[in-house]
């Protein structure tokens, strides 16, 4: 297979002279490649940005969650410990963690200064809550909570991002699914084009054949071409995409790494791909194409 | 060479040759002739596996024609020369490109030919259309080439369809020469022909045959002629 | 031109079948259409779902800023005038108010519960910022403040939400692009399409005008097929595009609205512009390639 | 009808044709004769608009056709029926509607031709072929349906190139006798051929004047034929 398919890049010339110049079949197969591949390389980019997002916007929402106590100063620890107690047990809860005095001051400094009298305030316990998967029911927690520990509040004031999230997987999905058909099109694209070569050229095939030429011989001539065609039409919307990416405007403050299209470090690879996928498809299509319509044409 | 036993062949249920019996034996000289529409092309057809017998046996080189796959037709097909009645080229290469195609397709040293070529293209009168495309060259020229085409190979067998149809009466003199010449190197020739005039030419210099077409059976045609 | 444009749909059967079943070629045609099609009423949902996050988080981020001040009772509002005297002259800035007591003592229930003795504690004050376009010069005015009021502290907190705004325009005009540019594929693939079907048939051309015919009447068989081909492939791309979002799973909660990727209200109309947009394309790009080829062949 | 007033042709510098001056004046009968490659058909494409020219002046129903745009050029075409060397047809339609296209592309009526073309039909012996596709057509075939086709919208004019180069002797014979039928309604012919039996038949029928091809100039073939 890798024999046969360096072949193709090397290979016989002159059986290539075989089949006409076929102009603008050979024009739109490479024209074809070249915008799915600029499509392509935007889309795995989007793909990419999107799951940086959503990465670090998960991250960031997994440890939102807070109960808070107020109590009077008797109840406070009985409640706090009730409130781990059903935190521990409550499944999707990855784990729960009473704040320091020294957490909550810093967490209160933005309002009051660094000087607050913590003791003299009657200020509630904080309990940390890491979320695990989807998080816990937050609607059946709450009314545990507020059976065993009145004084607790659960506060799920992160919440919010959430969509944001799902619309950053959403996003990352779409990005995938355009790959997908954006590969599934170019495939049936240079198959089409590639029958309406063979179509065009029933002629040639004929009097081919007509001298003694083999069908394999016939096909390698039509699947170098349109490898060829598609390998580098591919090569340039790649580089073009590439470059149009590199040079994007891109947002100068330090969010510009989470939501700019660039690729980041390794991913500059990626794109190198995808004139190869457009090379081997093209190389299958045409040659089950010619194939198939060789064998109709006996 | 080539053997037919109760041969027939119908397009789609339309019967166009029925019960054929003949042999051609290596180095024999063949014509086949009958009217317009009678089944000379298709007769040509059945001897290169264009078509194939739809009942009966057709022997080619010893091979049983239904036993063979495509491969097999395209070696068979190396065997054989074809001069078709509408002399179709690549019109996109140039005459010469054209002539040696049959070396070409079969992977075939083409320098060898080189010298062969000049020579037919002096005989066939093609020298000065050697580098022009085939579109732009007149009907009789094509037909020139294509006898070219078909005897580059040497091959055993030459079939010819009508070679002569759009040559005046020197130029087809000429044509018939070189095929003669080519019978006496030991080649088969089968010629179909409408042309009574060539076939008379013919018997005066070589023990030609003549199997004529009449109502769907191939019959030896006798002294008549 | 409508007139012309409708004789397309209606017009001539007979002509049309001088020109030979250009199987291959008019598949190809119908399905790039129809794939083209596709992906623009994706990239179209897409815009329109960037479109309505940017311009939501844009409005929430209007009025995030605040100014805390911490000081000593007798220099509060002394400080809290000066504050707002800078506010009011700082360029970049809508409104600056004072909050009142009842407001501040909402913004900290959660932490104190509801029985805050306000009076008693040294709370700072917060004056709410109101931004307008890019914002006031950060840096500046904090070394403004710093200057003035000593004991103000400017919270930006809310800013981090700009590269997510600025995330959603860039999607946005993504979007914008990508139906741009499968807008121009479109064209150039039916182009070529076009140009090659009728280097295929240059034998029927040929043939059909050594019999008489006019050159309008040749381009107005080819331009027919042709146009009818993107016609409908679009259509059909269009309808499994519109059926594929109406029926992706969205996510149930109120966030759906506004990342999901169904069209909104009157936004449904907008997809079905896209097989209207390829039959002009189509139109226009057949007549013109074939104009061109018959005009080289003459 | 036609005029040439000292016309010459040349393809890219090569000279083919020159120095020719010669009327076809409304009713005529003409062969034109010459070698093969001699530029018989290059002389009747210069006729229907094919080429143009090179020097001197060719009028066609009393038009220039240096002054002809390709409109002009379709509506004159209208007015001359050809028989062209290689027949080409529409592969994808049947032969009847083949035949039938002249009247198609230029917007007439079909109907009422539908009795002549079955009468042409008869006479040139297709009427079994009506509804097969023109490549299974044999060579003969396509040849009488190429004339069909060129006589079909009975036009002023009507040129033949090497009509019976595929035919049998009793069928040329035939299409010659259509030829000079129609040459008795009025119209004006013109036929290239190699075949000399073809123009010694018609001269026993028709005032037909021979037009000879020798050294790329045009000459009127006296009584040696
Ligand atoms: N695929 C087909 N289907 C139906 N009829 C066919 C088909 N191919 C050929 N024919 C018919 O078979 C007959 C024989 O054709 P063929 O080409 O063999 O004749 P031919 O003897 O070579 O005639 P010519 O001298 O005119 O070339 C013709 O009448 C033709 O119309
Ligand atoms: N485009 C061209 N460029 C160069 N030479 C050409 C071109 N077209 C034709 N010729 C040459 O012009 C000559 C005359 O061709 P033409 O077809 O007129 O001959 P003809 O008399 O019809 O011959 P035949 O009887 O063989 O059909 C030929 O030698 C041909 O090769
Ligand atoms: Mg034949
Ligand atoms: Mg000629």
């Amino acid at each position: 297979m890798i024999g046969r398919f360096g072949a193709i890049l090397t290979g016989d010339r002159q059986a290539d002279r075989v089949v006409p110049p076929t102009g603008y079949t050979a024009n739109l197969t490479a024209f074809t490649a070249a915008a799915m591949a600029f499509l392509s390389v935007f889309a795995l980019a989007l793909s990419l940005a999107t799951d940086r997002l959503a990465t670090r916007w998960s991250e960031e929402l997994a440890q939102t969650a807070t109960v808070r106590i107020s109590a009077p100063d008797g109840q406070l620890s009985r409640q706090a410990e009730a409130v781990m107690r059903i935190l521990d047990t409550t499944p999707g809860i990855r784990s729960a963690r009473m704040m320091t005095n020294e957490e909550q001051l810093k967490l209160l400094e933005p309002w009051f200064g660094p000087d607050l009298p913590l003791d003299t305030l009657p200020i509630p316990r904080l309990i940390e809550v890491v979320e695990s998967g989807d998080g816990p029911d937050m609607a059946g927690l709450r009314l545990r909570l507020a059976a065993e520990a009145p004084g607790a509040v659960l506060d799920d004031h992160s919440r919010w991002r959430k969509p944001l999230i799902s619309a950053a997987s959403r996003l990352r999905a779409l990005g995938v699914f355009s790959i997908l058909l954006i590969l599934g099109s170019t495939a049936a694209m240079i198959t089409l084009a590639a029958q309406s070569a063979l179509a065009a050229n029933a002629q040639v095939i004929t009097v081919v054949r007509l001298i003694g030429a083999r069908d394999a011989y016939i096909v390698r001539a039509f699947v170098r071409r349109f490898t060829l065609r598609a390998l580098f039409g591919a090569l340039f919307g790649t580089v073009l995409a590439m470059l149009s990416i590199y040079f994007l405007p891109s947002a100068a403050d330090e969010g510009a790494f989470l939501t700019g299209l660039g690729f980041q470090g390794w991913h500059w690879v990626l794109p190198v791909v995808v004139p190869v996928i457009a090379a081997v498809l093209a190389f299958w299509a045409t040659r089950i194409a010619a194939f198939r319509v060789l064998r109709r044409m006996a | 060479m080539l053997e037919l036993k109760k041969a027939a062949f119908d397009y789609a249920g339309k019967e166009i040759l029925t019960d054929m019996s003949v042999t051609l034996a290596p180095g024999t000289f063949h014509f086949l002739t009958g009217p317009s529409g009678s089944g000379k092309t298709t007769f040509l057809k059945l001897c290169y596996q264009d078509l194939i017998p739809s009942s009966g046996t057709l022997h080619i080189f010893g091979k049983d024609v239904r036993a063979m796959d495509r491969d097999d037709v395209a070696s068979v097909r190396q065997r054989i020369g074809v001069v078709h009645q509408d002399c179709q080229f690549l019109d996109h290469l140039t005459m010469s490109e054209n002539i040696l195609l049959p070396l070409q397709v079969t992977g075939h040293e083409v320098a060898s030919k080189l010298r062969d070529m000049q020579e037919l293209m002096v005989w066939t009168g093609l020298s000065d259309q050697m580098e022009l495309l085939p579109p732009v060259l007149s009907g009789g020229e094509r037909q020139r080439a294509a006898l070219a085409r078909a005897v580059i190979m040497s091959p055993e067998l030459i079939i010819a369809d009508e070679p002569t149809g759009n040559l005046d009466w020197d130029m087809a003199q000429r044509m018939l020469t070189l095929l003669i010449e080519l019978n006496k190197m030991g080649k088969t020739i089968l010629i179909a022909t409408h042309d009574m005039n060539l076939i008379r030419m013919a018997k005066n210099q070589v023990a030609a045959r003549v199997l004529r077409i009449r109502q769907r059976h191939l019959e030896l045609a006798g002294a008549e002629l």
